[in-house]
């Protein structure tokens, strides 16, 4: 019964990826980390009683935890970005 | 009583897998980028649910029980709300909707 | 099949490490071959770990009252942990440098730093 | 177990994809976002191998600081590589050389997962055997990080405080040509102010990572965790806060100074133990003698340099982040 959902959000992570690598803008790959971040925390506790020890949950509630401040960074960035450009452009 | 349990949490898995996997295809099918963290966002506040509570009740009452909870509250707190703050960014940073666009191709990794 | 899955797991080993070592080589931008060096380093990581796995174990986290259970390798695990709060120091610390060259040459360029440079 | 087997195979490649996907592109954004995802995909990996204290700290490290620290330097510096890649069929023709000599070198490894493999016979049978007797405590990877190699892992945070030291000299000085850009916090106090649903959201958070954290780094002796992990997670929280109030508010909540003493006083700590340890008439480093009972003692001397580990780990990453931040405001 575990493998079923295994599967299923292994599966996910694939076509997330590859999402992540075709773009076609940033927002796009973005869209595809947080989404993986998410499918993350669905197969680390999946596996965890998988492999029968629930004490390894941890894991998976770090990520549910910690994902968002990587997001919170990238919003940042954007942000900060939009300010950035005009200025100094790029070199 | 457990018959019933096992049959329950099977049905909540395999569903909550289904949704998961609808979110995989949408968001590499979806023709723009709205429509994409539309699918991403819509299915993500259905499928964990479902296969966290199916795990739930497997593990009975217990510590792993408490941390699956946390895990889902989490989980249901964040994944919207970092839908909203990515669409948001997207959108005031000018990234055109499908109507807007046309049928031309956005700007690669320009905007 | 066991045998190829086996396998499969230390040929992924040479591909990582060889494609952080081709951005190290290749890429000039100096960014660029941080990450490469960050690649290079969790290849390492994954082939200790791999070697750590013991056939039907489980983590070395002992379960208590339950005896005769085959436990996995502890002390690579002890190593790699380490060694990824290790790497994220440096890697900051690589970031830093570079952050200072863009300041002064304004760019991260290997080769415009090496023609601006020379002063 | 077989299925599992197939899934890591099949993670595996993914990460292979990533990696070479990562090395290709030409913008360094797409790059860094790459290695968010063969951070998450690696951490999996690391817990399909039986590895959960190693998953937990690459979970820890790589959801928050490291997406921080590379988003916050590539907001000083270009987004997009201009040169084309140099001595390209010189790098492809190494890389195809030495992965095809490493891919042959690999089959003369022990069989995956053999349990007769050198790695599992010298030291870890004594490890997993005696450590129940000596600490009493069920997480071999702490006992072995705290106790047995308690050297090792003393030098590892000296380098860590070491690392420290370095990015605040690098960066601790002043630009010698001002530039127009901000860094990736901007200036003042907004921080994400106008966003307020994840302000808002993102507010609730932070005691419950702190909380979190703290758990991490007080149960590692019975479950995934230590100082290392901890560290981490509290570091992402302080930066949690700094992201949404803006950087000024996280630095009038734990000034330089306390981070400076943080940082070194971690190490202090760690140290001090072994003094302690010596004063006691033990060897440098030998928990066994700080109580009556060897075992308490143990247990002791864990408790306080996995307390001291986190400490400097915490002082460290979050003096980093700072660095990085205060970049261009002077």
């Amino acid at each position: 019964m575990y493998f079923v959902v295994s599967i299923a959000v292994i599966v996910t992570m694939g076509l997330a990826l590859v999402r992540a690598l075709l773009g076609p803008t940033l927002y796009d790959r973005v869209l595809a980390v947080n989404m993986f971040g998410t499918k993350t925390v669905l197969l680390t506790a999946v596996i965890a009683f998988l492999y029968d020890r629930p004490d390894f949950l941890d894991l998976a509630l770090a990520y549910a935890l910690i994902n968002f401040t990587g997001v919170l960074a990238v919003l940042e960035f954007f942000r900060n970005r939009a300010s950035r450009q005009p200025a100094g452009g790029e070199g | 009583m457990e018959l019933a349990l096992d049959i329950a949490s099977w049905v909540l898995m395999s569903v909550g897998g289904l949704f998961v996997f609808i979110g995989g295809l949408g968001v590499l099918r979806m023709p723009d980028l709205f429509t994409r963290m539309h699918a991403a966002s819509v299915t993500d506040s259905m499928g964990p649910p479902l296969i966290l509570i199916g795990i739930m009740l497997q593990s009975g009452l217990s510590l792993a029980t408490f941390k699956l909870v946390a895990i889902l509250v989490f989980l249901m707190l964040t994944s919207p709300t970092a839908s909203n703050a990515l669409a948001s960014a997207a959108l005031l940073a000018g990234t055109k909707t499908l109507d807007e666009a046309g049928d031309d191709a956005d700007a690669e990794d320009a905007s | 099949m066991m045998e190829f899955l086996g396998l499969y797991h230390y040929l992924v080993f040479p591909l990582l490490l060889m494609s952080g070592i081709y951005a190290v080589i290749a890429k000039r931008n100096l960014f660029k071959k941080l990450i490469g060096l960050a690649l290079m380093q969790s290849a390492v990581f994954l082939l200790y770990i791999t070697m750590a796995k013991v056939e039907g174990g489980t983590g070395p986290i002992l379960k208590p009252g339950e005896e005769d259970v085959l436990y996995s390798n502890p002390l690579p695990e002890v190593l790699i942990l380490t060694a990824i709060v290790v790497g994220i120091s440096t890697a900051a610390l690589g970031l830093g440098i570079i952050v200072r060259i863009k300041e002064e040459f304004g760019t991260v360029e290997e080769d415009l730093v090496r023609e601006l440079g020379g002063r | 177990m077989f299925m599992t087997e197939i899934f890591s195979a099949f993670l595996l490649t993914l990460l292979v994809v990533t990696a070479l996907a990562a090395v290709k592109t030409r913008n360094l954004f797409v790059s860094v976002m790459l290695t968010g995802i063969y951070s998450l995909l690696i951490a999996i990996n690391f817990f399909l191998l039986d590895a959960a204290d190693v998953a937990l700290t690459e979970a820890a490290v790589g959801a928050g600081v490291a997406t921080v620290f590379f988003l916050g330097a590539l907001a000083l510096t270009a987004e997009q590589e201009r040169s084309p890649s140099a001595y390209r069929p010189v790098a492809i023709g190494i890389f195809i050389a030495v992965t095809l000599v490493l891919g042959y070198a690999t089959l003369g490894m022990p069989s995956y997962g053999d349990p007769d493999a050198p790695v599992h016979v010298h030291v870890a049978p004594f490890y997993l055997e005696k450590t129940p007797e000596f600490m009493d405590i069920p997480n071999i990877v702490t006992a072995v990080l705290g106790s047995y190699r308690g050297y090792d892992t003393l030098g590892e945070v000296f380098v860590v405080f070491t690392a420290g030291i370095g990015v605040m000299f690098i960066l601790g000085v002043r630009p010698s040509r001002k530039s127009e850009r901000t860094g990736m916090i901007a200036s003042g106090e907004n921080g994400l102010r106008h966003y307020l649903i994840p302000r808002v959201v993102g507010r609730l958070f932070i005691p419950f990572i702190l909380l979190f954290g703290l758990y991490v780094q007080f149960h590692g002796e019975y479950s995934p965790g230590g100082g290392f992990q901890a560290g981490a997670i509290i570091a992402s929280s302080i930066i949690l806060y700094a992201l949404l109030e803006g950087e000024e508010r996280a630095l009038r909540l734990i000034p330089r100074k306390v981070l400076n003493g943080l940082t070194a006083g971690g190490a202090l700590l760690y140290g001090a133990v072994g003094v302690a340890g010596m004063l006691a008439g033990g060897n440098f480093l030998d928990y066994s003698v700080l109580a009556d009972d060897p075992v308490k003692g143990q247990q002791m001397g864990l408790l306080v340099i996995e307390a001291g580990v986190g400490i400097t780990v915490t002082g460290v990453l979050l003096t980093i982040f700072h660095a990085f931040a205060a970049r261009e405001r002077f």
